[in-house]
Order: C-alpha cells, then structure tokens, then sequence
C-alpha cells in the first residue's frame, strides 16, 4: 500500500506568507548538545505559555553528552495543536555544524537569527536574515569560559523576544521558574536577555510576518513532562519500591521520583515510606520488582526496550506465579540499542507476550501527562488486583518533553490492593490459585502472615490450586485457562478507550502519544471533506467498545509509530472476522508523528480505495 | 539430635515436625538433603516462628530444597540465578522478615555471579547458603565454575577451567559475614546457620555439599570421601543465642574468642589453627588462596565484619517502623493538599 | 469454540479387545527415575524394532534425578503410527507409587505385569493381572546395592517379552547395540532377562490378546533421537563454534555434538575444526554465537524457554546488526520454569518478534530426526545467506525420544557461506549494509580481511549503508525497509511447506512433531467420512503456497501444541482478508498431542459449523 | 610524541593518521579521549597491522571510544555489559585475531560482572580496558559500582555503598595480567597497554579514567586532580618489543625486573615501591586493599602470571591451524562415507 513518506525541508504551506501571522508557526533552536541551550529553550517555551498561549517543546537531541548536533521545536498554536510540525518557520540557528541543512529546511518566508560572528552563511533570498554579534555581546558581558555558552544562548531568547514579541515578563518569570526563584542566577541571564533584546530593537528590522500575542490559552494547565507525571502519579498511586537501572528516556522518571519523594511521602517523623533502588542491570531491577510485589509492595521499574529485551524471563515469572509488578517502558527506538533518544511505539508486540510460552501482558497507553499520572496509579491497581504484570507502554517523546496538562485529578478511589488474606482470614478451604468467583483471581497471603496455614510456595513451575508442585497435564491447563480468564477479567477493568465520534464513515484508532497529531490531521482532513471518527485505546487487552467501533465504521486506520503495525495486528487477531476493515498506517523513523503525514498518508489510501 | 528433640516442643510450642516442609524429591544421599534437616533443626532449636522467616531460592536441585524444610514459612523458589534480586525486593518489601536462602554453585557462580557480587556489595541481610558440589545437579552433571581443574567425571568430561572461589568472591565483594562448611559436619553447619541468621548482612555459607549422582569421585574436592578426609576446621563453633549471654563465660578465654552479633548473640570461635582471625579480610583470602592450593577444605567462620549497615539501613528502614507491605493507605498517598502544592509549583 | 478435553484413563476402544491384537497396542512401563530403567525400556523398543515393527517410544519423565515416578510408552503399530496413544493396553507396573492410578488407567481387558512382593494390588476384574516374584528372581541372581534395580528392570524385560512374544534374539541385539557390545555388561542382563523370560513360559499363562509377531517394516530405517539427529546435521552443516549452557530438553544436542565431533570433524592431524563452550548463562552462549558470527563461523547455540528469554536483547542485536547466528529452541512447557520435562510449541510467537522493536525473525520447524538432520545445516545456510538469526523451533518429544527414520541424506548442496568480501573483492562502492540486488542482504566483510577498506564498526545503533552511526530519520526508514526485504526475501528460500492433498474441503495446517498425529487422526477422519488435505509448515515467513492452500480450502484447521493458538494468528495476519477460513485447534498439556484429539475435536467443531 | 611521529610512516609503511578512527563526540577533556589517542599511539609504534586486530566494546561513553582509533580495523559496538561474550565468539571463531576491548565501569562492574569475571577465569585472549570513572557517563552520572562510598555528586547523590575493586576481581577470577593505570599518565598507559598486547590471556587495564561532566570533584577519586595528586606508581615500566630483545640487558639488574611475555617481548619494571612483586597473587590482592583503605591510585602491573593456557589454546586452536571462520567446506563437512558410519552406527 502506498503510504507516502514524509517530506522533509520543503513547507507545504510555503507561499501564503506574507499575512501576519500570529501565534500560529514553529521555532526551531539549533545548538550543540551540552551547551545548556535547554535552559534557553525552555525559557522560550514557558514564556510563550506563560503569555497564555498553546505551545509544545520537543527536544531532537543526539545520544552524547557534549557537542552533537540538537535542535528544540517550539510549536506556537492559537488553534491549540500540540503536535509535531515538519517545518518550523522560525529558525534560531546557533550551531554552525549544521547552519547549511538548518537553514536550507527553512519554509520559503522563514526567518532565520544567526550568529553574525561566522565567517559564511548559506544564502537564500527567500527567506529573512538576522544576524546578531555574539561575540560583541560576550565582551560586553565579560562571559568567560563555561558561561560564554550560556551567554550565548540567552542571547538569542532576547532577540527572539523583540523579534516575535515575547514579553519580557513572561520570560522573567519562565526564568525565575526554572532556577527556582534564585535571583543570583536568574539576574546575569535577564541581563544578558534584555541586552539581546534592546540591541535588537535597535538594530534589527523586523521583516516578516511572524509574531506572539497574549492570549487567555493557558489559564489553569501547566507545563510537565510525563515522566514527571508519571512519577508524581506512582507516588499518589502509593509506590513503595522502585528498582531501577539506567537507561534513556526512563532515567527522568526515577530522577523526578527521588526528586519528590521526600517531601510527598516521607512521614511524619521523617522517615521514608519508599525504597529506590539503583540495580546493578535490568534483571536485577526487575528480579527486585516481583521479590517486592510478592512481599506486598507497591513495585515498579522504568526502563526502555533493551530493558525490555532483559526483562523477559522475569516478566514471564510474573505472569506465571502471579506477582504484581509494574513495569514503564519509556519507549525508544528500536530494535537494538537503536536510536536511544528517539521516540516510538515500537515495543508493543513484544511487551504483549513479553517471556516465552503463552503469555499475555496488560499494557497501558498514557497519552498525555495527565494519564501518566493518572496510570501512576492505576498500573499499581491492575496489577495488584489481577496479580499480574502491567506495562506502561510510554514514549520519549510523552517521557522527556514539556507538554501542557489540565491539573492532575486527585484520585478519588482508595487503593485497590486485591486479594489479599489477612492471617484472621485464612482457612483450611483456602488455596492460592483456586478460582473462587470466575474471574480467574484467587486469593493470595503475603510473607508475614502469621496464620500457621498462610504459607505457600512461589515457583514458575507447574502447580495445583494449592501451589504445590505438580506436572499433571490437566492441572496444567486448568491453571493455564484460569490465568487466561484474567485476561478476559481485565478487559472490563483496564481504562477503556476515549472515543470522538459523529456518525463518520471512517474510523481512526490510535494509542498514546500520536492523538495530538491525529486530531490536527482530522480537523485537515474535515476540511477537505474527509469525515473521520477517532477512538484511542488506553489499554490491552479490549473491550467490545473497540469492535463495535470498528464494526461501525467502514474502515478504520490504525496510526501507529513503528513499522510493523503492531497494535493493528493485534487488533486484526482480536476481530478475525473483519479484520479487513483494519488498515495500518504505520511510520518510524525516530520523529513524532505529524498531522500532515496522517492526513496525507490516509487521504492517499482512501483515494486508492475509492478510485 | 536425639530422638526426644524430635518429640517435644520448643519454647514457642511447636514440635520439631512442624519445621520440615514436603518430603525431599532429590536424591538418597545429596547433601542438600542434610543441609536441609539441619535448617529443620536450627529452626526449631532458635524457636524461629516460621511466619518470620522466608525462603528463597534459584534453581537447581539445591534450589529445590525449601519445599523441603519450613512448611509453614512463604517460600519463594525464584529464577536461576536471580534469587537475590528477588531477595532484595521482598526484604525492602518487609524488612522485618529474615531470609533463608538456598542455591547452588551454578545458580550462584555462574548465572547469577552478578547479582551474587552486588547482593555482597549492598548488604542484603539474609542468609545466603550456596549448596556447591561442583556440578550442576538438575541438568545432569555438567561442570560448574567451581569444579577443579583437571577434573574428570563421568558425564562431563575433563575440566579444563581453574575453580572460582566463593568465599573469597564474597569477601572481595565486600560480604562481612563469609563461612564454609560441610555438609558431612552437621554440627558445624547448624552453628554457622545460626550464627548467620543472626548476622546484620550478606551472611554466605558456602557448604560443600557432595551430588551423589554426578560427583562423588573420591579425588573429586566435593566428594563426600574427600570432604571426611581433608576436612580443616579453622576453630569449634559455638553459638550463644541472646537470652543465654550468661553462658558465654563459660568459655575460657585465651584459645576462645566470642564475637557478638546483630541481634545480641554471640558466636564462639575457638581456635583450632592457633594465627587464624576471622576479621582479617587480607588473612581470610590468604587462607582460602592456601587452602586452594593445598586442597584443602578448609572450614568455619572464615571473615567477619559488622561494620557496614546492611541495605535496609542504609535506605532508611529502621526496625521500629512498619515493614513497606504493609503500610495502610494513608502513608502510602500524599493528601490532596501536597497535589495542589506540588501542582501549584509548576504554575 | 467447544473444544473436547482430552480423556484420561478411560480406553476409547476398551471393549472389543477379545480378538487377537497382533502389533497393535501400546506398552507404558511405569517405573521410578534414576533406576536405570531408561536402559530397559529402549531395550524393549529396540527389540520390537529389530523385529521389523513399526515403534515409537515416549519418556515421560519428571524433572528430578531420583526417585519420582517416570513412565515410559511404547507404541507398536503395524500401520506404521507413531503419534502417542492416550491408552496403553499392556501396563508394566514397576512403580509401588503410582500402581494404583496406573492400574486405574488401564482400559479394560488390558493387562498388568507388576512385581508380586507387593502387600497389596488395586483391584480389577476387567483386565488381567500377571504378578512377578521380583525379590525371588534377585536372590537367585545375587543382585545387591544398584544391581537390585537394575536387574529389576530386566526382569520386566524378560517377562513381557515370553508374554508378548519379542525375541530373544532381537533383545540381545538390543542390549548389544545399547551397551556398545560390552559382552561384560551384556551377558549378566541377559542371563537376568532369559531366567524371567523361562520363568513367565512355565508359571505365567497367557490369558489376552496382545502379541508381536515379526514384521518387515523398519528395513533400512534407524532409531535416533531428534537432538542427535540435529547435532548430526549441524556438524555435516559446517558448524565451527557452539556455545551453550545446560537447559533440559536442549542439552542432549550439546551431548550428541561432543561425542561425534572429535571423530567426525577433527582434521587428519587430530586438530578441532570446531569448538563447543559452556557459557556462564544464556546470555553469554547468545554473545559468544553473536561474536563468533560475526567473525565468520557457524556458530550456534542450544537452548529452551527460558534461554530464549533470556537471549532476547542479543537476538534484536543479531537482527538488527545483521549477523548470522542459529538457536536451535528445543521447546518444552511455559510460560517460565514451566513444566521443564514436558514437550509443546509454546515458544512461536514469542520466538518470531524476538528482541523489542520491531524484529521478525526466521523460524524452521523439524518435524522429525531427518528434519533435524537437514536443518542442522539450512539453518546455517539461511543464517549466512540473509545475515540473521535464525531459530530452529524443535520440542521435547522430538528431541529426546527416539524416532524410526529414514537414512538422513548427505547434504549434496555446498554451504551457503552468504555474500562475504574477500580482500581483493572490496573496493571503494562496498557499503556494508548497501542492498545492490534488491533482496535486501547486502556483502559484509570479516575481520582480518587484509584490505584496508574492508573494516567496518558493527553496531546495534542507528546507522547508514556503510555502517556509519547515523540518527538521520530517513536512513532508519531506509534501513528498516532493507530489513524488512530480506524477510520477503527469505520467504522463496526456506524450506517451504509439505503437502498432502487431494481435492479435500477441509485442510489441516500444522507443524513440527504434531505431524505423526495429525496423519493418524485424518485416518480416522477419513474412515468417519470426513476428508481433509493437509499441508505442514516448515518456516516461518510462509510464501504464498499457504495462502493458496487456505484459499482452496472452505475452512483450515491450525492444529498446534500451546495455549493460545500461536501460529493459528501468525497466518491470520499474513492474510487477514480470509482470516476466517483459519480456524484454530490448540492444546497444550505437556504431553504430545494424541490423534483421538485431533480427530474428536475437529469433528466436533465441523459438526458446530455444518450443524 | 613529537610531531615528527606523525608525519613518518612506520615500518610497515602506515602513517600515524592511518590508525586514527573517526572524530570523537566524547565530552572535551574525557579521559576516554586520551586513551584512545594513546592507542593510536602505541599501535602505529608496534607497527600493528590493522587487520589483525578487532576492536570490542559495550555500551557507554567509553564503549563509544573504539569509534575513535584504529579505523582500519573491524570493531563491534555490543550489547550493556556484553563485550566478554561477544569478545569470546569473535576470538575463537578467529583465534589469530587480537582484540582491543573496551568497557566502562559500568559495563563491567555492574550489568558486566559475569561475563567480565567469567572471561578472565577462561583466560580469552583479549586486551580488556576499562575506562573507569565511577559513574555512568552516557546515562548522566548516576553512581556505578566503583564510585567511592560516602562520595557526594550534583547529580547523582550520595553514594551509600563501597566500591568495587576492579583489579582484586579480576585477580580473584584468574586473571593474569593486571593493571592500573590513570588516563593522566600517558606513558605508563602506554607502555601497559604495548604489554597487555603481548600477553597470552587476558589482560585487564583498569584505567581511571575522569568524567570531566559528571565525576570530577576533587575529592574523588576518579578526578583528574585527585588522581594527580595521589597516584603511586609500583614501578617504571618499560616495553620492550620481542625484536629488541637485546635491549633488555640495558636496564641494570638489581632494582629493574625484565618478564617475558607471551609473543617474546619483554616488560621492565624498575621498582619504585621496593619490595613489590607482581607475580605474588595475595601480595597484590594485599597492595590492593591497603591502597582502598588510604585511597591512593596505586597504578602498573599489579599482578602478572602466565602459566595458564588460554581459552583457544584450551579449546585445541593452535597457533598453527587456520582460523575456524576461514576454513574451507572439506574441512566442514565430513564426507559421505562418514556419515554413513555413523548411520551405520544406530543399526
Ligand atoms: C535460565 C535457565 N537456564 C538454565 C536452566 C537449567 N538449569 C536448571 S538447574 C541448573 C543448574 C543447577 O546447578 P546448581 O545451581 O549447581 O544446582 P545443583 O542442581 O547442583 O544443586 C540449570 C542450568 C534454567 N532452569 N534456567
Ligand atoms: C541493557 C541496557 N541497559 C541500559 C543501557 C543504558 N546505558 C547506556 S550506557 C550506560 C552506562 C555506561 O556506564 P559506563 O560503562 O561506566 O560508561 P561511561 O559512559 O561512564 O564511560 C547505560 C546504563 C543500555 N544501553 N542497555
Ligand atoms: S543430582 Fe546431585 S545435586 Fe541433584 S539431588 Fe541428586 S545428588 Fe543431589
Ligand atoms: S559524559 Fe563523562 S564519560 Fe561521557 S564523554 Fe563526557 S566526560 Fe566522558
Ligand atoms: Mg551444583
Ligand atoms: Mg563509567
């Protein structure tokens, strides 16, 4: 099937340019890794937000430390679009490693500041030049050595403010935010920034058409990333133990745990109500993870695939015996060590079976930082309450950028501990794996109890109701077909999926982080006549809602990033019978989903198949 | 242990019986086996009260074998060579219950050589007995990283790999509690138990422990005939549990050298090989380079530290509180108020 | 879908036993393991094989060395069926632990030789009961310490044989073939085994119906176990390095390899072309075959569920880096440490996406020693052709059961080394991961190659054609796609698919050892009306030859040895437009799947759906 | 090396840019930055035929670095912790090969530990390097398992665990050559690293390495100025390739100890710490220990033994027998008559 690839470097929407246009473009920073250009740009973006506009950050950075080529997108959207754009109209172009392709990428109409120290730039007389002095500036300054960098790069926040109209308090406050209110060090970098922005009223004519204005957008959200969320979302979802090892685009989520931590969930005596747990590899960290569940803890890990890859056997071992556990996969791209800061939704397949045999996880699919923090939780619940494994199947680019978010809902419901027997609620009748009402859950008793009759033995080889050892082949399949009727229990109690609809003939699912991307291309798509429906799965398994969904409608995409289609398999196994009205528009190259592309991509197919 | 030890009850009434787990599936005359019973004996002799312990284990015949004491304890017979992850989670999970761990020389000095060293490293309190024969019992005899070199045996052919030491790789990794044994000593092995039990860390006892079915060559350094023969205890061990302080003068001093434990107990070393001291690191991998050299199986409390905090210490967990299971839901979520703080801090 | 449950204990034919059953029955020794009975009991297999009756012999054993009760079932059946019966007729019951359910098993009319000291028998008046005075025969043979069970075991040898007919002649060949000729160790057995044989001729009187008579169905044939057979092949296959670590049911192909490669593969001055290397863990045996690959042998491991967990991180390293390496996946019951004595095909799915990410790898399926023979070396042909993991999905029952077969074939065929540079072969074009043929593989280079263009850096990151570390989105697309062909290239080479068909409505789709069952069952079907084509898989991608079988078909039954239907939904998604037409037939109980479930199953669900 | 050095070719006709790799993307002021430049360095002065060496690593900044020397030879960038194994296959697939490994602390002592412990106890053949710095630089400066204990850091924390000694475990696993050395002395990582290349097994250079983003307060260990300031070198260390041999009786006797290697080339150790023998496994174990206790750095050749074979000369693959991955499909394939002995066999 043709899916179109996304073009890059020419601007679909070159030409209509020279009307205003306000609150509607993209910046994109180039810099060097390691130079701290992400405090420049973080300025910027909560500036924007600040100033009540709709904005998202994503950071294209490389897997180094120091001095590899990263470039930060800023999308500025008074139509509240979140998403990816392919083009950035606005190019802040401080990396002279890359200023030829940076610069050649620009839309016709772009702008472009530029350091004007450099010897050559590219030409083009389609687009705006600006050029700023920098080193003039660092005298100015007397920026020496680690700050000549940092200098540098609130440089450009100040003459981007004049340029598109930034407001000078927004960025104070943006500044102040990020340093924590330490004026020490928040004063030298307004300074610089307002002496950026002053020369550049002086010296720069503006030329194009690009600008901010207050708006009233973002009264009430805040700007986090979700694996922040996620984190402060385990630590209400009453976490006892995190194990962990690191691995990018996890590492953020046990560094905001560690972070908040202490002041959220230590008691009042001061003493910790939690253990992290830094593991020597992922096998340890999970092996931490199923010992603690076992005993009663609230456990997790975060890692990412080859984390994955690593826990397998374990994972299989929980599933098996029956052990909560949780485990957040901030997804990379894969396979192999891959492209270890770049996102994907890539591990969805293998984390479904994830340990040989039959096996069948739960996944969940957070979209949004409100959903990692609600997911905190929730993952704690299922797997406690299903005794089982749960995966939260996040992704780089949910994990590691800034993502405007409505306040965090205070869970309302207690804890969901499962079953779990109390020593004055053993008895002789009872037996660990024993299915007393249908859902496949028996009761469990935890290490402690202090019932002469409470113990059992937890092992991954075949056993009886009663978790004795057993090689029977028929109490093999009873067990193995009860640990199946979870499954079907969870169905009815995983989130289930967010549905838009209105009548269209076409359906749209999709899972996670794509949903930005998906409503602009909708909203495209209806304006060129193309009417769609949209369901977004929150959870594997589903439920019927996602069969009659797709029932009816006539076709339904399935938007994914990867490359296999991997949830539209799964779903063509879930409805064999009408599996071809599932249809894979599936892409990976490591770059979040654009809108254009899905619609494209979609219109495309829709012409091939209506002729 | 006599007959009568069998029948009566011990101070918290229960009956020696109730220390054994399911009969033994592996076989007549593994050393596992009487490693096994001496667990049964220790356990009822220390009144344990079984809900306070758990059980661990890899996999292997050695793995196996905590279905075969402690019915009444949770056991938890994990994944070859992961036993002290699994241990490390459920003693933060609870850092009140005491573990029991059993594995083999291929669960632990091969596969799980990793998470052995950093178990060692962290100070996890728990007992960790590796039952070491050389081989790898379940999977029918294949060498171990501990065999020795130049072995020959019937299934596995020659061996060309000089043995890895566990003790020393204990010591070296920072374990402050490292012992040897044998389990054709029986009364050796019961007191090295309970003196690990009581041990505020990492306790590893490395118990050679012969596999009838696959290494039992006479010349074979895990054999039990070899074992009998060259067996080199470093002093008698003596173990005083805490209420019977009292007692401990009754050793002399001078060849006797008692040690107090974690919990208040003591340990009584006197001294068979009248230079050794047990908390020499530097001594005690010397011996064991001697002993290597030598062949000879040398046995006891071999290096002793109690120094370092072990893992739940050091993570805050402090006897007086709750274990993590079982905190109630208020602990475990913040109020509302501290979301809108938390919240109002990225406004 | 209400598929039947398999029956246990209750005979299916019991009843019209009374006529004589000549080589047609089935014999279960029911014995203690460690106690040398595995000598016996292939003694007796040997034997009826000798005498040119078809046989098969299953070890049903548990995972112990000592002690625990292990069943042993000989199939004799002159229409050549080796599938596993459900029911024995002739019980050998040598186990005081299990007589009592042994006993119950027997259908009626079957017959019970059992050992006569015993205080008490289970009792029945359907089935006739032959007791043996086993201490008395030990006394008179002076039998002591391990002797005691050993000779005990040629007792029932001896006995069964005067009952059921073998020939002497054909045990003493037996005996000799098991004991390598040893008249030493030969002769006392014998002796033990003619005094039970005298003794049953005069004291026991035949009272059934069950007897041997001498065929001439195994002329030229052989009995080998499926993991000799595999070691075999691998060493006519070329292969240099094996790394491995001990895991039942795999270790006997590491077994076979030792024992026949110094005579078979060392050179005429007695050096090794080979080398075999106990890992550490599976984790290593996976790196040291990844290692080996890449620096041109072939390299393999041996391995089973667990293992293959464990190996996951590494198999999307040899995916994705493109290195030729074989796992040979000798299968037994999971999920984790499972039933590890128990065959099943359990590990497809999780086999097939091998590592996270998006990974699909190549999967053979032996389905009997030949198989095993052949693949031992198409899987290194496969592996060095499309520079891939390949993973040879074998089970237990093939593995470690001795199997009649047919002559293995000398591979006529040179090895398929792949497209390796030479040094005068590069030049300055050569890009490592370059597709110049369109089928996706492109010319590696090994180390020590002399040209100093030939070195490349081999890397599980992102990366261009010449192997060059690339984060570029489109280079991950470009390089994913290339992947991707090789698998529709593998689709024309691997061993495609066997089929038996004759214009029936009905097809049966199955692979590996589920065969010999499936043929026996589709008897049965055939002779109750029910006329059905069969096609056997052999590899996993399938090329269109399968859907073509589907297509011609009105309903395919998947028939498969696990829970949930794996293969079943592999083929459902490579043609979802008739998905449907696939219907699935799976069970998994640890024991090989038996013909009377195949066939009762399948006739009921075709009685659901023509009603 | 004087810029001479980089314009002449060597004897074998290659220039010093021709062992170069491509830029780095490392940190400025790594000290992995530096050993790769000194492997530059001694490869283009041993006239190192690039083909004949394969370039190992894991994953981290230091499994990077192999991206940077020697171009001209095969490298593979593995898995976390994997070097060992992948080293293991490449090595006996080709046992002329020799390989230059690279690992971080982290690859090795933490996620590595088995396969780094396992691979000295075979004794594979292999230059093992570990760039040790103490943290995980490429994930952002977490603690590995050999950053100091008590050790403060902005980002990672503070570091409640002991360190893992490198060396001492290599030493206990059977490693036979081993060494420290810190990427600030350039010559003594020099001349450790031409010695390493010469020994027959493997030969682990334990490199303190700084990571100048994440690791370089002055108080650890692990920084430039601590090691600056603390490092004590056993001896002076020369190289002394096999066709210089006579050289050798340059060096005075008495304080200079000459060792032959395993290709004939010979080290010269000129002591500096007067009674340090390197082949005394429990002095150096001994060295070891105490230099942890007064945290000194102390480098070079800290224990040296080669009697053991190798795991290829273990393995049968003579020196004088081709590569396996190089032989022809005769040797391969045994013949038709072979195969029908063995089928004859199971008649
Ligand atoms: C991941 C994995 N690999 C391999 C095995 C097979 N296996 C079971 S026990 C065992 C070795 C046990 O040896 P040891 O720990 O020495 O115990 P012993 O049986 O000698 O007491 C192995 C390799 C397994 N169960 N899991
Ligand atoms: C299986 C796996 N887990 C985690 C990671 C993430 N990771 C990359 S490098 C690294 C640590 C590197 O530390 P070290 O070996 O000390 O090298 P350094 O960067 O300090 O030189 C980790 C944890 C990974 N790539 N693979
Ligand atoms: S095989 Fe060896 S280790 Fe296993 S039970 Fe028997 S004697 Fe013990
Ligand atoms: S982060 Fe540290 S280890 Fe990595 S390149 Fe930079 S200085 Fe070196
Ligand atoms: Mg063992
Ligand atoms: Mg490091």
């Amino acid at each position: 099937m043709g899916v179109p690839q996304p073009t890059t470097g020419v601007a679909p929407d070159a030409g209509r340019q020279q009307e205003q246009r306000v609150n509607d473009f993209a910046i994109v920073v180039a810099t060097a890794n390691g130079t701290g250009s992400q405090t420049s740009n973080l300025t910027i973006l909560r500036a924007l937000f600040k100033m009540g506009i709709p904005v998202n950050g994503k950071n294209i950075f490389p897997s180094n430390i120091q001095g590899l080529p990263t470039w930060y997108h800023i999308r500025v959207s008074k139509d509240g679009y979140v998403a990816r754009r392919e083009t950035s109209e606005v190019l802040v172009a401080f990396n002279q490693a890359t200023v030829n392709q940076d610069v050649q990428e620009l839309p016709s109409g772009g702008i472009c500041l530029y350091n004007d120290d450099w010897r050559s730039m590219p030409e083009r007389d389609d687009i705006v030049m600006y050029g700023i002095p920098v080193n003039e500036f660092l005298r100015e300054v007397g920026a020496r050595g680690k700050f000549r960098d940092r200098f540098t790069n609130m440089i450009y926040v100040g003459a981007l403010a004049q340029l598109i109209g930034i407001e000078l308090e927004a960025i104070e406050e943006a500044l102040n935010y990020h340093f924590g209110g330490r004026q020490k060090i928040v004063e030298p970098n307004m300074e610089v920034i307002q002496l950026a922005y002053d020369w550049a009223a002086e010296n720069l004519e503006k030329r194009d058409p690009f600008r901010v204005e207050r708006m009233d957008e973002t009264e009430g959200l805040f700007l986090i990333t979700g694996n922040e969320a996620a984190a402060l979302g385990a630590i209400f979802g009453g976490m006892t133990l995190t194990a962990w090892y690191p691995i990018t685009p996890s590492t953020s989520v046990v560094d905001a745990l560690t972070a908040h931590l202490p002041a959220l969930r230590n008691d009042e005596e001061g003493n910790p109500t939690y253990v992290v747990v830094q593991a020597e590899d992922e096998l340890a960290a999970i092996g931490m993870v199923v010992g603690a569940g076992w005993a009663g803890a609230r456990a997790m890990t975060a890692t990412s695939g080859p984390g994955i890859s690593l826990m397998a056997e374990f994972a299989g071992l929980a599933y098996f015996a029956e052990i909560p556990a949780v485990i957040w996969d901030i997804q990379r791209v894969g396979p192999s060590t891959g492209l270890p800061t770049r996102t994907s939704q890539g591990d969805v397949t293998f984390a479904y079976h994830l340990g040989h045999g039959d096996t069948k996880n739960i996944l969940l699919f957070p979209a949004n930082p409100k959903e990692c923090f609600e997911f905190g939780g929730t993952a704690f619940d299922l797997a406690e309450e299903l005794q089982t494994l749960v995966l939260v199947l996040s992704d780089l680019d949910l994990g590691m950028n800034n993502w405007m978010t409505e306040p965090f809902d205070y869970p309302e419901e207690p804890l969901k501990r499962g079953k779990v027997l109390s020593a004055d609620q053993v008895d002789r009748n009872w037996g660990r794996y024993k299915d007393v009402d249908g859902t496949g859950v028996g009761y469990r008793t935890l290490p402690g109890n202090e019932h002469p009759l409470s113990a059992y033995f937890t092992r991954g080889t075949g056993h009886d109701e009663r978790a004795v050892y057993s090689e029977d082949p028929d109490k093999w399949v009873d067990n193995m077909a009860r640990i199946l009727r979870k499954f079907e229990t969870a169905r009815q109690i995983v989130p289930g999926p967010v549905v838009d609809e209105a009548g269209a003939a076409i359906g749209i699912i999709a899972y996670g982080t794509t949903e930005p991307a998906i409503e602009e291309a909708r909203d495209r798509l209806a304006a060129e006549g193309v009417k769609t429906d949209f369901m977004r799965l929150r959870a594997l398994p589903i439920n019927d809602e996602v069969r009659n969904f797709v029932e009816r409608h006539d076709r339904t995409y399935v938007v994914e990033m990867n490359r296999d289609g991997q949830m539209h398999g799964i779903l063509q196994l879930e409805m064999p019978d009408i599996a071809t009205k599932l249809l894979s528009l599936a892409y990976l190259d490591g770059m979040p989903l654009a809108a254009r592309w899905i619609a494209e991509s979609l219109h495309a197919m829709e012409k091939e198949i209506t002729g | 242990m006599s007959s009568r030890t069998r029948d009566r009850t011990n101070e918290i009434g229960l009956e020696f019986t109730d220390y054994k787990g399911q009969p033994t599936t592996l076989c007549q005359g593994c050393g596992h086996n009487s490693i096994s019973n001496q667990i049964v004996q220790i356990a009822f002799e220390l009144n344990v009260r079984p809900h306070e312990i758990i059980k661990l284990s890899g996999i292997g015949c050695s793995s196996k074998s905590p279905a075969y004491f402690l019915g009444m304890s949770h056991g938890f017979n994990a994944l070859h060579g992961r036993m002290p992850s699994v241990g490390t989670g459920a003693l933060l999970a609870n850092h009140h219950l005491k573990a029991m761990g059993v594995s083999g020389d291929g669960d632990t000095g091969s596969i799980g050589m990793g998470q052995f060293k950093h178990i060692c490293r962290r100070n996890l309190r728990m007992v960790y007995i590796v039952e070491n024969n050389g081989v790898y019992g379940l999977t029918k005899g294949q060498f171990s990283a501990t065999a020795d070199e130049g072995l020959e045996l019937k299934y596995a052919g020659y061996n060309e790999f000089p043995p890895i030491d566990l003790c020393q790789e204990a010591i070296v990794a920072g374990c402050g509690f490292v012992a040897r044994s044998f389990s054709g000593d029986p009364t050796q092995v019961r007191e090295l138990m309970k003196a690990a039990l009581s041990h505020g860390g990492t306790a590893v006892l490395d118990i050679i422990s012969p596999c009838v079915a696959f290494n039992n060559v006479d010349h074979s350094t895990k054999s039990y005939t070899y074992g009998k023969k060259h067996e080199v205890p470093l002093h008698d061990i003596g173990y005083v549990p805490k209420r019977e302080e009292i007692m401990i003068d009754e050793y002399g001093p001078g060849e006797a050298r008692s040690v107090e434990l974690h919990d208040g107990s003591h340990i009584i070393l006197r001294k068979l090989e009248s230079d050794y001291d047990p908390t020499d690191r530097l001594g005690a991998l010397a011996r064991l380079e001697e002993a290597l050299e030598t062949r000879e199986l040398v046995t006891g409390l071999i290096y002793f530290n109690d120094e370092r905090p072990s893992l739940a210490e050091a993570a805050g967990l402090k006897d007086s509180l709750p274990a993590l299971a079982h905190l109630p839901d208020e602990k475990l979520r913040p109020s509302r108020k501290k979301l809108d703080e938390v919240m109002a801090r990225f406004l």
